[in-house]
């Protein structure tokens, strides 16, 4: 996949929640090579920002722009290049770690027992794989979840609070992932209000106010 | 092509000022021509030489029963337009809709019942139109009770948009295997008259009222229809003249 | 025609005037109905705009 | 690492393997609408007479009436589990058309629940009085009608998913919407009793299969997408 010219850009964004007008024309844009964090204190829309830009919250008005085109109109190819992390870990409880990722990361790209167990032991649950995803730890499954994002193999991540149930490996794990991926020219953008990548280069941060 | 005197007129303060000086007008028009229909229906028009003065209760439920389908369409269109176009006006027109519509399917299934008792001699009888308006009592009420179970207008709107539009494709289905049904079982209680052979004095008060009750329409549209724009509308400064 | 034969409509009193008040009644209803959701909207409207002006100052 | 797009049927087939996979894991709760099922259909000869010469008079219009709201019944939870845990969000994000993808579940849930129905049918007709001369027809028209109405009520479980009693609302807005299926299926079965050619009506029934068919899907979608936004 190449990401040349893959840039993402937010225009004049406004979006409600109930009465409350949450986002007032935030605007940015985000390269390759490059992690947005989006910060500001609780209620402040970051979830909500991110749900716009997934297309899971309608925004009132604002447009967003990827590869120097309007996504409108164009959801489904936009969607494909997009993996989205949310508060939800979206895994079955009756399923295995494998299996979870073959129905469900299975769905954008097809995948191999191979690459299944690679992603399983880079995100460090390998042992955990014929587990059924009930019986994982909470950590285990943020994990299992990043796997699944992993495999999505999408040049835009939309991470909201990837490091919640994550102990300090698993922060330190989310932070090299991103780092890789932005190396590799993907871009990222995360909602977090805890550390994360705070020093590195890559970063550059969006600051909500309210 | 301009689309601009569109977009204008679908713009919320616009149509809320024009709904708003329309609305007398309709209202006027409308007990003015209702007036004069049941004068004409109830007076001057001959009666049915089978069903003697019986008859004069077509008058009000003939022109209910085709305002009942008439505002089921007006509000699937409507809803149709505001999923595709992302018209909040148009959502608002479908929600204004509803409950005018359903009460007139209530009026329009009560005297087709008053009705049934002299012409078949029971209260009810499963005859393919009271059958038919019943189920688009149901549609309406359903699509009432899906509307009313969301917090978030917005998301009500285009949830029970989908359902008027599923809803419409399925009137004419559910239409024809009612009348269908209706041919297969004779009704136990044989109709004591013939379908009243209607002259051209009779028709008359029938389509005065018609178009008395679209006009009435019209104006209860329009009056509900401020309420929903009103109800839509976030911080919009014109709001503070408007309320 | 005298008024009484009128009121009595062949016989059919019972069902042409309950037909007919009952189609007054839900005119009336409609019309009381849609008054009064539209006042309603205007004082909710009414409160929120005072609700955004204590907030925004 | 390459990676290579998923074709759509490949996506669809995922979807209806993991309902298959789940529901093989929790088979008690697959079980539930066919005892519903048979036991409705218990009460009408209870409620009314055990005269299976009287009942064949009602027999087809009773598993009819019965087969509907079973179906229904299973319906009401269809898309409950996966919107709350978050994959239906990541459906909708796949970059695959949502409405195959959600086909699919409701082709898989059909497997489950409508075609045990169809399949169960003779048996539970033969206690109202149905002669063998009517199971064909009977479960004909059973497969057509349940498979539209899992559509109809894929649409309704997709409007109803996130609101409160879902559960009345979504017979309140799916059973209208039933009623053709239940009045031509219902007419077929006892048409085929009478000596008539239940042609006419099984193939509405299958026209009006193919209408929820192809519009169904759009309709699941676009409700999909309003139940996950929150």
């Amino acid at each position: 996949m190449t990401f040349d010219g893959a840039v993402f850009e937010a225009r004049a964004i406004n979006a409600w929640r109930g009465d409350r007008h949450i986002l007032r024309d935030v605007s940015f844009s985000v390269r390759p090579g490059e992690f947005l964090k989006v910060t500001g204190p609780n209620g402040v829309g970051k979830t909500t920002l991110l749900r716009v830009i997934c297309g899971l919250l309608p925004a009132e008005t604002g447009e967003l722009w990827w590869r120097g085109q309007s996504v409108r109109g164009r959801r489904d190819e936009f969607n494909f290049e997009l993996g989205h992390l949310g508060h939800l870990n979206s895994l079955k409880g009756d399923l295995t770690a494998r299996e979870n990722l073959k129905f469900l990361a299975g769905l954008r790209t097809t995948l191999t027992a191979q690459t299944i167990d690679a992603t399983l032991d880079r995100v460090g649950i390998l042992s955990r794989g014929d587990l059924p995803a009930r019986s994982l730890s909470a950590g285990q499954k943020r994990r299992l979840a990043l796997a699944r994002l992993l495999l999505a193999d999408a040049a835009l991540w939309i991470l909201d609070e990837p490091v919640t149930n994550l102990d300090t490996a698993g922060i330190r794990l989310v932070e090299e992932l991103i780092v890789d991926h932005v190396q590799n020219g993907g871009l990222a953008i995360a909602a977090a209000h805890q550390r994360l990548l705070d020093d590195a280069p890559c970063l550059r941060r969006l600051e909500l106010e309210p | 092509m301009s689309w601009t005197w569109f977009h204008k007129l679908a713009s919320p303060p616009h149509a809320y000022r024009i709904l708003g000086s329309l609305a007398p007008w309709f209202g006027w028009a409308s007990l003015a021509l209702i007036l004069l229909a049941t004068w004409w229906g109830l007076v001057k028009a001959p009666a049915d030489y089978q069903q003697g003065d019986g008859f004069r209760i077509l008058y009000v439920h003939a022109p209910s029963a085709w305002m009942s389908m008439f505002t089921y369409v007006v509000m699937a269109v409507a809803a149709g337009v505001g999923l595709v176009w992302r018209i909040k006006l148009a959502h608002a027109a479908a929600a204004a809709c509803a409950p005018i519509g359903a009460s007139f399917t209530f009026l329009a299934l009560a005297t087709g019942s008053i009705w049934g008792k002299p012409m078949w001699g029971t209260w009810w009888v499963w005859d393919a139109r009271l059958t038919s308006e019943l189920l688009l009592l149901f549609l309406y009420l359903g699509y009432m009770a899906l509307r009313a179970s969301f917090d978030d207008p917005q998301r009500a709107d285009r949830a029970s948009a989908v359902l008027a539009l599923v809803g419409v494709i399925n009137v004419p289905i559910i239409h024809y295997s009612v009348n269908w049904w209706s041919t297969l079982h004779q009704p136990a209680s044989v109709t004591k008259f013939d379908k009243p052979s209607i002259d051209l004095a009779m028709l008359i008060p029938l389509f005065l009222m018609i178009i008395g009750f679209q006009l009435y329409f019209g104006w209860a549209v329009s009056r509900r229809l401020r309420g929903e724009i009103l109800r839509r509308e976030r911080n919009a400064n014109w709001l503070k003249e408007a309320a | 025609m005298d008024l009484k034969e009128f009121f009595e409509m062949g016989g059919y009193a019972g069902y042409v005037w309950t037909s007919y008040g009952l189609t007054a009644l839900i005119l009336l209803w409609n019309w009381w109905a849609a008054r009064r959701s539209e006042a309603e909207a205007q004082t909710a409207a009414r409160r929120r705009n005072e609700l955004a002006l204590e907030r925004s100052s | 690492m390459t990676a290579v797009r998923t074709p759509t049927l490949a996506a669809a087939k995922l979807v209806f393997q993991r309902d298959m996979t789940l529901a093989w894991r929790r088979w008690d709760e697959v079980a539930q609408p066919l005892i519903f099922y048979v036991v409705v259909t218990t009460m009408f000869p209870l409620a009314t007479t055990p005269d299976l010469s009287a009942l064949r008079e009602i027999g087809g219009g009773v598993v009819w009436v019965a087969a509907l709201l079973a179906s229904l019944l299973a319906l009401e939870a269809l898309f409950r589990a996966d919107v709350e845990d978050g994959t239906t969000e990541q459906w909708v994000l796949s970059g695959q058309p949502l409405g195959y993808l959600l086909l699919a579940k409701v082709a898989a849930h059909w497997v489950l629940t409508g075609l045990p129905l169809v399949i169960m049918s003779p048996i539970v007709g033969t206690g109202l009085g149905l002669p063998t001369s009517a199971w064909g027809v009977l479960m004909a028209s059973l497969l057509l009608g349940t498979g539209t109405l899992s559509i109809l009520g894929g649409i309704g479980a997709a409007l109803t998913v996130g609101v409160r009693r879902g559960s009345v609302l979504l017979s309140l807005l799916v059973l209208p919407l039933a009623m053709p299926l239940l009045i031509f299926g219902s007419r077929a079965v006892s048409m085929q009793m009478d000596g008539d050619s239940p042609a006419g009506p099984l193939q509405l029934l299958a026209a009006i299969f193919f209408m929820a068919l192809s519009l169904g899907p759009i309709a699941m979608s676009a409700a999909i997408r309003i139940s996950v936004e929150n």
